[in-house]
């Protein structure tokens, strides 16, 4: 294993500092604990929006904070769910008169921190479940994990909030995001925790991962690796089954690199993945293709397909000012 | 029973050992079918928890001690066994501040009241968790542990006899997860693959408990 | 080797048009010879920036076309020059009666190709070679390479373009960006080109190459894998000798990443460069940290410092809207 | 002399073949020093011509033919050689325009003319690559190569022989890279490790003009 790193233990804070340093004109970064927070003071009773998770997914979800978007996010261990104490100061930070508001990607590490956090904040809050992937049935034993659409309820949820929406109904409207999104991911490569040093699984050189997790979790199985076209046929083919979209439904798609493949291979699958819905009727009327929820250095993308109604497409729409995603300002 | 927190920087001491001795072993079940990232995450509790033990030795009394513990482990481990150990301990804070701990300068607990408040912390666990018994987790060796005690402490068993039953729960616990299917935590989604592998969090509370069991066992024959 | 595509033939064509279909709103791709343009029609005597290279290090140069950038940019092949017939019907696409400024990197495949272009081509026309890559001395037998400041270049000559610099402005504008714009990568892998299916180097698991090109030609000397602090204060150091950055001087500090090197690395790496140059009296008062001039799927970085004035400056904040950089709109 | 259009299809079928059974050899050298994508550049490049192969075959005349291929090669193959194979092209179809080609059905072409037509085209190359003989590039094949045919233009040697000149000319050429340090193009910058390797480009063009001259040899000993 080779990385860019001095050593294990200071890797994350020096990696922050960097971000933090990086963008100075939007964010701040608070050492102790760990949390990411907007400058910019925010209108009072703006419900604050705070998701965290594990790093090693960067920019997700420390790049999403900013105007129209998160008010703070709350970086864990590479791939270990951040702890109550960072919530609940990021929370005191941010908290401006209209609630908190958690969105917390369907994880067991993150779901029992932030719940614990939720149980101590003596402000009205609520917790948002992402939980878009859909490798997995609804009835799995502990939900469906939160990944590649958690930005898309992250960038929605945001717009509404900045624009005034309560606690109620940005959670609502959360869920309903939540609903209409579906993601699945496909490795060709394992990632490397760098305090492991070697990779997290095997993978032989004819084999993928289909329905592989964002931390390198294996997924719904190993397959022979196959053309572009057939494995956007296998996940499109999984994520539509899912959600079921009309004819004329109109849809943000969504092709997400883990971290090691190149822009080429991921507007190659975007193509792909967009002929398929296109076949089928449904409107591809927005795009997002890049490195967004990664892996660390995994090879490998995922796919997610966001139904989107006028209002939603709005508030996608709407201007945007973090890190990571800008427009309209 | 010296089981009082002056022990606790042995405990400590104990538990950083035997989990620095597993690491390799013990990564490489989390890696198997979880994320690889278990002994580290405990490491850091660990660490922070060495850092603590001599104010741990000298809090007044077992539900500080507890609520202490676990608020270290809570903010400092993260991920699901972070959560879960922070809601053990603070659980069975808890738990003690409601009983009439023993207090003073012993400030020794018997073992029924101590079976309680551990099963107490226990079902706390299986509230957050949203799991049990048969789900291939840390809970798995917890409860059959949990319950070895209430055994005991109801049979009035000689104490060294109760620390060999709990030794011999923990390990046939983490034995059990071999053979199970996931359904909680990061391996459920292995389904059918998770089969044939120890669950990492039902082996690092194995080797925990009998960590300190070693030591209370060690203070037993030869009281400080 | 595992690739996300159909095969290496349609490889390039299926990407492009993916891209351009993500990017509908801005960009339009015309396939027969590879182009792409801006759709906005611009001002009548506006100059027409071209840019182009081979394919492989996308975003650059593609996602760079837009309002306040280029006009048109020429893929080449993976790794590849595009070929004069490309810049020439580019041109024709884009001139709008202020002349044709080809931005292009020193690299003898794609400056004899402009070359030929800009010979056939019967309009006012410059062109400028980018050559930001410190890893040789300028007076090496074919000149620095172009590398990571490209983007700058473009960004900077774009903002000019769009606000109506006249042809001679443009390029005169951007030489001096050039001249004070440096660069130095570092690769802990090699990439491996599609259509060989194997890597372009071997490289040691306790090697670096350092001063490495952005198609995996090897640079200027192979080392053993050192921690980032040392690596950073190679390539600061390359990078300062050339500048010479006076006391109070201030910079964009761009970290690039060649492709598979996670963000939290490129994060990290800021945080040391930007403190090496901080310790020297640098004020770092702008950043671009991400994955621009990438290299496929190659693991490394590369630092680039470029010394803007207050109009340089200003030109750089100028509202952009590619698909790769957005701000002020 | 039969150097004639109709023999083009024929060439470049040999040029194909050649490459196609070098490929791997040559991409190993690109590798080494360069990029590796030098076969693929070409064949590209091979694979235009001879779509156009029946086109050119009966293209007028040389002029004609030599700028159609010089265009096909400059919009077909991209990178460093493309735009030199290209130069090299349209420069002999320019310098075949400035002088009194034979035209008619044969349109077949002295030795001198060639020489001088071709000299030209290798001294555009020249000027296009800002390059000379001695840099570890393509020239240090085409120069001796128009040189050995200049010179038996003047001598007036038998055909058979010039072709043996040349081929010994292209071969000398092409080993005589292997111990420069390239000083053009992408080897450049790998500075005195790029010692050791033949360049790409020069071992591409031998194997073309060797592969060339062996149509003609036999053409010349089984006239068509
Ligand atoms: N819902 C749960 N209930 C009980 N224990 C759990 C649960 N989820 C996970 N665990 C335990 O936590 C262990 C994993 O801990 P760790 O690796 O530190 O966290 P993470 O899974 O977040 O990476 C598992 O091996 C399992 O024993
Ligand atoms: N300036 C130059 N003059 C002459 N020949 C050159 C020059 N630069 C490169 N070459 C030749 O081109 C070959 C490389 O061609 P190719 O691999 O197709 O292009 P690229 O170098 O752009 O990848 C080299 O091996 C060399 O023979
Ligand atoms: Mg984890
Ligand atoms: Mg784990
Ligand atoms: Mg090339
Ligand atoms: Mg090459």
């Amino acid at each position: 294993m080779k990385k860019l790193i001095n050593n294990i233990d200071t890797l994350l804070d020096e990696s922050l500092s960097g971000f933090a340093k990086a963008h100075a004109d939007i964010i701040q970064f608070n050492a102790q604990p760990h949390f990411v927070k907007r400058i910019k003071p925010t209108a009072p009773g703006k419900v604050a929006l705070i998701s965290g998770g594990g790093s090693g997914h960067e920019p997700l979800h420390t790049g999403f904070v900013g105007s129209g978007m998160l008010d703070a996010a709350c970086p864990g261990q590479i791939f270990t769910s951040p702890t109550p104490d960072q919530m609940l100061a990021a929370a005191q930070a941010v908290e401006n008169g209209g609630g908190v508001l958690f969105i917390v990607k369907n994880y067991a590490g993150d779901v029992m921190n932030f719940e614990i956090a939720a149980e101590m904040l003596d402000c009205p809050h609520e917790t948002l479940l992402v939980s878009d992937d859909v490798s997995f049935p609804k009835t799995h034993s502990t939900g469906r994990r939160g990944v590649a659409g958690t930005l898309i309820v992250e960038k929605i949820v945001g717009a509404a909030a900045e624009s005034g929406a309560d606690l109620a109904t940005c959670k609502a409207l959360g869920d309903r995001v939540n609903l209409v999104t579906a993601s699945m991911g496909v490795a060709l490569s394992s990632c490397t925790v760098p305090a492991l040093g070697k990779p997290t699984f095997d993978i032989g050189d004819n084999e993928i991962e289909m329905g592989v997790g964002i931390h390198g979790e294996r997924g719904r199985e190993r397959r022979a690796m196959s053309s572009a076209t057939e494995i956007v046929d296998y996940l499109a083919g999984s994520i539509d089954d899912d959600l079921k979209p009309q004819k004329g439904q109109s849809a943000l798609l969504h092709i997400n690199g883990f971290g090691a493949t190149p822009l080429m291979e991921l507007h190659l699958i975007y193509e792909l993945a967009s002929r398929f819905w296109e076949k089928r009727g449904v409107n591809i009327c927005r795009s997002l293709v890049g490195n967004y929820t990664t892996s660390l250095d995994m090879a490998g993308c995922s796919i997610t397909l966001s139904l989107l109604d006028d209002e939603l497409l709005r508030l996608w729409d709407a201007p945007v000012h973090t890190a990571t995603l800008r427009w309209g300002c | 029973m010296q089981f009082v927190p002056a022990l606790l920087p042995r405990l400590i001491q104990a538990i950083d050992n035997v989990i620095e001795a597993n690491a390799e072993e013990v990564t490489a079940l989390d890696q198997a079918i979880g994320d690889g990232d278990h002994v580290t995450n405990l490491q850091r509790g660990i660490k922070a928890l060495t850092a603590q033990s001599d104010e741990l030795a000298a809090q007044l009394d077992w539900a500080a001690t507890w609520q202490k513990i676990g608020m270290t482990m809570m903010t400092a481990v993260g991920g699901a066994s972070g959560s879960l150990y922070g809601t053990l301990f603070v659980a069975m804070s808890k738990a003690a501040r409601e009983r009439p701990v023993v207090s003073g300068v012993e400030r020794a607990l018997d073992l029924q009241t101590f079976a309680e408040i551990f099963s107490s912390g226990v079902d706390a666990v299986k509230l957050r968790g949203k799991a049990d018994a048969g789900e291939k987790t840390m809970l798995d060796v917890l409860i059959p542990v949990a319950a070895s005690l209430r055994q005991a402490a109801t049979d009035s068993v000689a104490l060294s006899d109760v620390l060999k039953n709990v030794v011999q729960a923990a390990i046939t616990g983490m034995e059990s997860t071999r053979d199970m299917v996931a359904t909680k935590g990061r391996a459920s989604f292995l389904e059918e693959r998770s089969r044939g592998h120890i669950d990492a969090g039902a082996k690092t509370s194995q080797l925990m408990i009998c960590a300190l069991v070693g030591v209370l066992t060690e203070n037993l024959t030869t009281p400080s």
